[in-house]
């Protein structure tokens, strides 16, 4: 193994030394301590992650592709062996060194807000726990980032699911959190089922499941006009678009996308850093960093069909995000809404900017929900927007950092320039791909990636092979929807969502700081913690510098070559996003003004506005009564069903058997005609009965008196002396 | 008590008897009145004896106290022990008396004493039972003794007479029967610890 | 009065068989029935030793008949000692109070 | 064939400890001894792995453990003449090969943890002697190992009853209020399967046109495969094939247990005290999916594939409807029970497809329920020690009271739900990808909905861990104290095999197995050539 890979790899063990410390020496550890050892647990993995990035940007393309070993064997599936190692490219890199960064910041974070939140319970401290599990769960999310298999991805995946689920119970004695990571665990498991079914295509079609290997199978059985893998399966679509499609599944889920988004919002009554490390800025963005991983696996169609998902998603969260409240939903639907537009930058072929916007929003979305936490611990647990305001006067660090990330999101910029903060940039690479696919002249699909397309690594692959697979594999319909132009909706409604996007966040950031307090108690009390501001600092200025310096030329240049879809980069990128400057430049200025003339002066004009749209109103309220649908339909249909089965168990099943029985003994008695038929037909039970019956008529005899015991054996002697006596003659 | 007497009279003269031999079993077997008087006197013993014999075990199934029983069955046993005499087993007739009379009678007097709260209590079968038990057991005696009767058993009559048995039979414990022997001597050791226990078992 | 014959044994035999069965049969007492058992081995004894005399069999019958009194002087202790726990522990001697083990 | 007694001296020296328990005074020496033969048994057992691992067998270890073809590579074989009939000869005849030696450690060790946790046998109030218990405890780790070294299927089916007599007392002595009905229920469903195993048994003997017993010469001779798999050859008026098939198959469904015939297993499981659930579902259950592979399968592989089907279908109706119905139970113990069943349908549907990839499944899962489920039955035990009751909704918040025992309820109920990196992923996920690629039209839908079954054992174990160990504290329970000594020592063993056999499949299992699943595989012989087919035909070559 090279040293950039065991660097990678310790980094990724260096928490997991930690979980295992604090699970078993935790609670003697004590209250600061513990938090201080996960601390430095991963602020080592981020220092290792960081000469990583630094050694990385100093080698070459062939250095590179030295750097990265083969991987070594683990188990066999059937008779293809499943092998492990370290996926050493520059989107893990990049992609490693965020999640350290942030993770080591949220950490910090963590200690400060976890002092006064974990000794609720009973008198006990979990305080230990709590960073026990924030450990696992950062091994967890490293190993599936340096994960180069689709197992083994798919085994962390689960894991990052446990941790998910283990901190979102955190609070377990409250029924709401225990029945929340219920819910994320088991909508995570349906997009994981998906995940199992896709890894069992690739088993079958493909038979390799290293990202790697699977990606050029895929390609040869593309380029093979008879490969199964172009069979037609169900619903029309061919069996190389199911088996991308049933892969997606999985992301879906973890990204909650729509329709698997229902967990998310829930998903917030874990700790406010939970939110933030697990439900903002990493796990979430596992499902996009899964589909960046199998791209090359997705078909026209499949891509499809994430851009659509991304695109229903990305609408929908922005929607709901507008009405709510509290301020922690506020963000995690902006989340939802974020991670659609990931999606739909997958979907549409913008890998580079879905990967871009993964990244910042990691930082910009950490922040704000940092913030958020510093906010609710400040107002002692108050989390409803309408009863804050003015908070500025208490909190200006937070206020101000908070305002970088509401402008970060809204990708504030000044157009015509470079001068812009992350979303800036990502948001309008994504949308400036989705116009070029949309308005494009097509030829993007066969335009060469440019300079950036490295030549090494597991995602190269040569540009003819994959196009003339596509081209052999996909001939009439889908070579001409592989060019053909996507439809306006996918650019327009993200447009439009643009706009959304910077109302509802300075709506809740206006409402949350600006303005007269609205509720003095909470105002009285509110406070900033020292520990808690400095990771919002250093977090702030990641945002402001990180997203563009550091980020995007990692990303870009694995970016797989070749691809259908088009990836507009450095030049190209500054092109498109003028030419779309005159529609989305200004959105964050409108939106911010909307949100500030509507909230300037509280919350009585919105509330006349809202009533005069009540249904609306009501249905953005009931989050499209999604909870309420799937609780009906999935949750109720299984209760329905597991009542059923049990009904069926106690009553058909047992009652078939005890039937049988009974039935056999009273037709035992009948008629031997029955009892003929009765036996032949086998109840188990009925046997039984009957034997049991039998052995009750002799247990009448057994009076247990051995006195009568004597005389009938005597009795039996003397018979049987006159027996022998008779037939003696 | 005069069955005690009376019984602790037969049993001296059967054990005088066993010491001496059977006085029709001395000296040499001829022809005369001796021969007639041995078989006289050995149908008379055994009249006399079995006789005693049958008395004592109907006693044992009339008699409805325990102790009674008990003596009934000490006469039956001493009976026996005569009879075996008249069997020429005169080794077997002493066993019989030093192991039941001195053993297992000492052993069951003491069971009835140990119990005493209820050792004179009556327990009455019911007459249905009482009825059941003698129809039972007049037919097996009837099939018995009819099975007996059907076979002419005079045949192999008297075999020649032997010498005091003890010799024969310490050598056929040592040989022949070695090995059930020794198995017995295990039971009555195992027997001895087991009844221990059982009967201090109880006892906390 | 004529000789006396195998026969003369056997049906002595059988009779005191039957008194120990009937001695079992319809004692409730324990002892009552311990003293029944006694009865009928000492039947099978009288059988086996006069089988031995009139058969010829020499001494097997009696070194048979030596080891049912053995074993009987075992039985009877082991009867006792449960007779005696018996007695303990459910303060009678009527077995017809032991019926734990009816069906 | 390598010959040695190790297996004769794991058989029988239960036995011998049984022997001993009925004679030793006092209730602890006779625990003391129970515990010591199991634990001597355990170790004894370990001896086993210098055939299969690789320290034990150096440069030789890759031939050893994957050489050879079925039957050739038997190791601790003993062989004797035993019973002699006309024309045939019953043997004793015992040896293991890699898919019975998993499955001896396996029981080897769950025997001595469930012995382990039979010492507070005073506190279940049955009054009934220790003596007894431990003496039939033994017997049935006698029948047990038996069952899984024997290869002689007269010797096979003695062990096989050996180990049911003791089983129905344990339960109907030692059990719960309904411990009656629970073992009679038992005792008469497997004593069914046992009639029809023994039909098979003569059938074999007399269809066979060389008179023997022999599992492995019944499965590797031509000359019997030939008359037994003859369309010609009638049973009855059925296919001799289908009906031997059809026979064995309901002996070892009832004991697996596949749907129609698993009632038996809530009622004994819910009755039977703790350490005997922990065997019966860690080991009994296993000897239904253990004969399938070295009788049913080898032995009669066309009509294997000619159930394959219906033996699908049942696997999944398993899979959900198990699941289904623990989602409804609310005794504790009656839901781990029904998730045995599930779980259990995973084996089904790996066996069912006859791939090399569905058998290490199915007998990965075979070994990780082994470990998981007794696991979470102890933990059940422990609760239902201090609760005496097993009510789920009367518990709540019992992560609060007692941490040590609900984190490592949570490893264990993580593990039986299948979490990658504890061991019951590994098997589920083998199970479900070879369904996916089997050879047949019809395995993609299953595999489709035994999928659903993944979704459906998060819900209720997670449901259930809501309710019992999430939640508020309940006062009634604030009291209990933390779990001894002995239940984190009994529970440590199965959490860290459980971890262990997660990640590292092939050294913990794999390694030890694989060569002698795949000769099962061989033997399938027209099947395998249809996947290849099939599979070639898939991958475009």
């Amino acid at each position: 193994m090279s040293s950039l890979e065991l660097m990678l790899l310790a980094a990724t063990v260096i928490p997991l030394g930690s979980f295992l410390l604090l699970a078993l020496a935790g609670a003697r550890l004590g209250k600061p301590l513990a938090g201080w050892v996960a601390t430095a647990a991963i602020a080592a993995s981020c220092v290792l992650s960081g000469l990583v990035v630094v050694r990385w940007q100093g080698m070459d393309a062939a250095a590179r592709a030295a750097a990265r070993s083969a991987p070594v064997p683990w188990t066999v599936l059937g008779d293809v062996p499943l092998e492990v190692g370290v996926n050493l490219d520059g989107l893990t890199v990049a992609v490693f060194f965020m999640v350290t960064f942030v993770s080591t910041w949220i950490h910090v974070f963590s200690i400060g807000y976890m002092a006064g939140h974990s000794d609720e319970i009973d008198g006990r401290s979990k305080f230990h726990r709590f960073f026990a599990f924030l450990s696992l769960f950062c091994f967890s999310m490293l190993g599936l980032v340096i994960a180069d298999s689709l197992v083994l991805t798919f085994v962390f995946w689960e894991l990052v699911g446990l941790c998910s689920y283990l901190l979102i119970g955190f609070y377990f004695h409250k029924p709401s959190a225990s029945a929340a990571a219920i819910k994320a665990f088991v909508v995570n498991r349906v997009g994981d089922m998906g995940f199992i079914l896709g890894l069992g295509m690739v088993f079958w079609f493909l038979g390799d499941l290293s990202l790697a290997g699977a990606a050029r199978r895929f390609a040869e059985a593309c380029g093979d006009p008879g490969s199964a893998l172009r069979q037609a399966g169900p619903l029309g679509l061919d069996m190389a678009t199911w088996l991308g499609l049933l892969l997606f599944c999985g992301a879906v889920g973890k990204s909650a996308q729509f329709p698997l988004h229902v967990w998310l919002p829930d998903a917030m009554e874990g700790p406010t850093p939970v939110s933030a490390l697990i439900h903002a800025a990493t796990m979430v963005a596992a499902g996009v960093y899964l589909v960046a991983r199998i791209f090359v696996l997705l078909t026209p169609q499949a891509l499809l069909v994430v851009a659509g998902a991304g695109c229903i998603t990305l609408t929908l969260g922005a929607l709901v995000a507008v009405v709510q409240t509290d301020i922690k939903k506020v963000l995690a639907y902006s989340t939802i809404s974020q991670l659609g537009y990931m999606m739909l930058g997958m979907g549409v072929g913008a890998w580079i900017g879905a990967l871009f916007h993964l990244l910042t929003h990691a930082f910009f979305k950490a922040l704000m929900f940092l913030g958020s936490g510093q906010v609710i611990e400040g107002c002692h647990h108050e989390q409803d927007i309408r009863r804050m305001g003015g908070l500025w006067r208490r909190m200006p660090v937070t206020c101000a950092t908070f305002l970088i990330g509401v402008l970060a999101i809204a990708g504030a910029g000044i157009p015509g320039t470079s001068v812009g903060l992350g979303g800036f940039f990502s948001k309008d690479e994504i949308l400036a791909v989705a116009y070029s696919r949309v308005y494009g002249d097509g030829t993007h699909g066969a335009r060469p990636h440019g300079s950036a397309a490295p030549a090494a690594g597991p995602w190269a692959m040569t540009e003819t092979g994959h196009r003339s697979a596509l081209t052999h594999a996909v001939p009439g319909v889908e070579h001409a929807q592989a060019s053909a132009p996507l439809p306006a909706l996918l650019f327009w409604v993200p447009v439009i969502v643009a706009y959304i996007t910077p109302f509802y966040m300075m709506r809740c950031w206006w409402l949350t700081f600006m303005g007269r307090p609205r509720d003095d108690h909470v105002h009285a009390h509110a406070r900033e913690s020292a520990l808690m501001v400095v990771p919002l600092v250093v977090l702030a200025a990641g945002t402001l510098v990180c997203g563009l310096v550091l980020f995007r030329p990692l990303v870009a240049e694995v970016a797989p070559a070749g691809l259908l879809a088009p990836t507009v980069d450095g030049h190209e990128l500054h092109e498109v996003h003028h030419a779309l400057m005159p529609i989305v430049g200004g959105a964050f200025v409108v939106g911010f003004a909307v949100a500030i003339a509507l909230y300037a002066r509280g919350l009585s004009l919105a509330a006349a506005i809202a009533r005069r749209l009540r249904p609306l109103h009501r249905l953005l309220e009931h989050k499209f009564y999604f909870d309420e649908l799937y609780g009906l339909v999935l949750v109720g249909g299984t209760h329905l069903l597991k009542g059923l089965c049990d009904l069926f168990d106690r009553i058909v099943v047992d009652g078939i058997v005890d039937a049988l029985s009974a039935s056999t003994v009273r037709l035992a008695r009948f008629s031997g005609r029955d009892l003929d038929e009765r036996v032949v037909d086998g109840a188990v039970n009925g046997v039984g009965r009957t034997t049991w019956e039998l052995g009750g008529a002799a247990g009448s005899l057994q009076t247990g008196r051995i006195r009568l015991y004597i005389l009938l054996a005597a009795g039996g002697v003397t018979a049987m002396v006159w027996l022998a006596l008779a037939a003696g003659g | 008590m005069t069955g005690s007497n009376r019984l602790s009279i037969v049993a001296a003269v059967l054990v005088w008897l066993a010491r001496a031999g059977p006085v029709w079993a001395r000296g040499p077997r001829g022809p005369g009145p001796a021969d007639w008087i041995g078989i006289e006197l050995e149908a008379v013993m055994f009249y006399l004896l079995g006789g005693l014999a049958a008395v004592c075990a109907v006693g044992c199934v009339l008699s409805s106290r325990v102790v009674r029983m008990a003596l009934f069955l000490f006469g039956a046993l001493g009976a026996v022990a005569g009879l075996y005499l008249l069997l020429h087993a005169n080794f077997l007739a002493a066993i019989q008396l030093i192991v039941y009379a001195g053993g297992t009678l000492v052993v069951i007097i003491f069971g009835i004493m140990l119990s005493s709260a209820s050792a004179a209590a009556r327990y009455r079968a019911r007459p249905a039972e009482k009825a059941a038990g003698a129809a039972v057991g007049l037919l097996l005696l009837a099939g018995l003794v009819t099975a007996v009767g059907r076979i002419d058993w005079s045949e192999g009559i008297a075999a020649a007479p032997s010498a005091p048995t003890v010799d024969g039979l310490g050598r056929a414990l040592l040989t022949t029967y070695l090995v059930p022997f020794e198995l017995s001597s295990v039971l009555l050791l195992a027997v001895m610890i087991g009844a221990a226990w059982l009967a201090g078992s109880g006892r906390k | 009065m004529g000789s006396i014959t195998l026969m003369h044994y056997l049906v002595l035999g059988a009779l005191l068989f039957c008194c120990g069965l009937l001695t079992m049969v319809v004692k409730r007492n324990a002892v009552g029935i311990l003293i029944g058992v006694e009865l009928v081995l000492n039947a099978a004894n009288v059988n086996l030793v006069a089988f031995g005399r009139y058969r010829g069999a020499g001494i097997d019958g009696q070194a048979a008949a030596l080891f049912v009194i053995v074993l009987a002087a075992a039985e009877a202790a082991v009867a006792i000692a449960i007779f005696m726990n018996f007695y303990r522990h459910l303060t009678t001697v009527d077995v017809d109070r032991g019926d734990l083990l009816r069906g | 064939m390598e010959h040695g007694n190790l297996l004769n001296l794991l058989i029988f020296l239960p036995a011998v400890g049984a022997v001993l328990c009925l004679i030793v005074p006092g209730t602890r020496t006779v625990k003391v001894v129970a515990t010591a033969t199991t634990a001597l048994v355990m170790l004894l057992s370990l001896g086993l792995f210098r055939h299969f691992a690789w320290w034990g067998r150096g440069d030789g270890w890759q031939e050893a453990v994957f050489g050879g073809t079925y039957g050739e590579r038997l190791y601790e074989v003993t062989r004797l003449d035993w019973i002699r009939l006309d024309g045939t000869t019953i043997q004793y005849f015992v040896g293991i090969d890699g898919l019975s030696f998993p499955l001896v450690i396996l029981t080897t060790l769950i025997t001595f943890l469930a012995c382990l946790a039979s010492w507070n046998i005073e506190s279940w109030k049955v009054g009934r002697g220790v003596r007894g218990y431990f003496a039939l405890f033994l017997l049935l780790e006698t029948g047990m190992i038996g069952v899984f070294c024997a290869l002689d299927f007269f010797l096979f089916y003695v062990f096989w009853e050996v180990m049911l007599l003791p089983m129905y007392f344990l339960i109907g002595v030692w059990g719960g209020p309904r411990r009656e009905y629970a073992a009679i229920k038992f005792f008469l469903y497997t004593l069914a399967g046992s009639v029809l195993m023994l039909v098979v048994l003569l059938a074999f003997h007399f269809y066979s046109p060389v008179r023997t017993f022999d599992l492995i010469e019944m499965a590797v001779n031509d000359r019997i495969a030939a008359v037994f798999n003859a369309e010609t050859t009638s049973f009855l008026g059925w296919k001799f094939a289908t009906a031997m098939f059809v026979f064995l198959f309901i002996g070892f469904a009832i004991k697996i247990p596949v749907f129609p015939f698993h009632t038996w297993l809530p009622d004994a499981h819910v009755e039977a005290p703790t350490p005997i659930s922990m065997i019966l579902a860690g080991i009994l259950l296993k000897m239904g999916a253990y004969g399938l592979l070295r009788i049913s399968y080898p032995i009669l592989p066309a009509a294997a594939e000619h159930f394959a089907y219906a033996l699908a279908v049942l696997g999944v109706i398993n899979i959900l409807y198990g699941a289904l119905c623990a989602m409804a139970q609310t005794d504790f113990k009656r839901l781990v029970a029904y998730s045995s069943i599930s779980h259990m349908g995973y084996v089904l549907l790996g066996i069912a497809i006859m791939t090399a990839a569905g058998l290490q499944g199915a007998m990965f899962q075979v070994i990780a329920h082994g470990i998981s489920s007794p696991m979470c039955f102890f933990l059940v035990g422990v609760l239902y020690d201090r609760a005496h009751h097993r009510e789920i909704d009367r518990f709540g918040g019992l992560w609060l009271s007692m941490p040590v025992y609900g984190s490592l309820a949570t490893l264990g109920f993580f593990a039986s739900l299948g979490l990658p990196g504890l061991c019951g992923f590994i098997g589920e996920f083998w199970v479900l990808v070879a369904t996916f690629s089997a050879p047949f039209a019809w395995a993609r839908p299953m595999a489709v909905l035994a999928a659903v079954g993944v979704v459906l054992t998060a819900g209720y174990i997670l449901w259930m861990l809501q309710r019992v160990y999430l939640g508020p504290a309940r006062p009634e329970y604030e009291s209990f104290p933390e779990v001894t000594g002995r239940e984190v020592f009994i529970l440590t063993p199965m959490a860290v095999l459980a971890v262990a056999l997660g990640i590292l499949p092939q050294q913990t299992l794999f390694n030890f197995m694989n060569g002698t699943l795949e000769q099962i595989c061989e033997l399938y012989g027209d099947g395998v050539s249809m996947m290849a087919s099939v599979a070639g035909m898939c991958l475009g070559r």
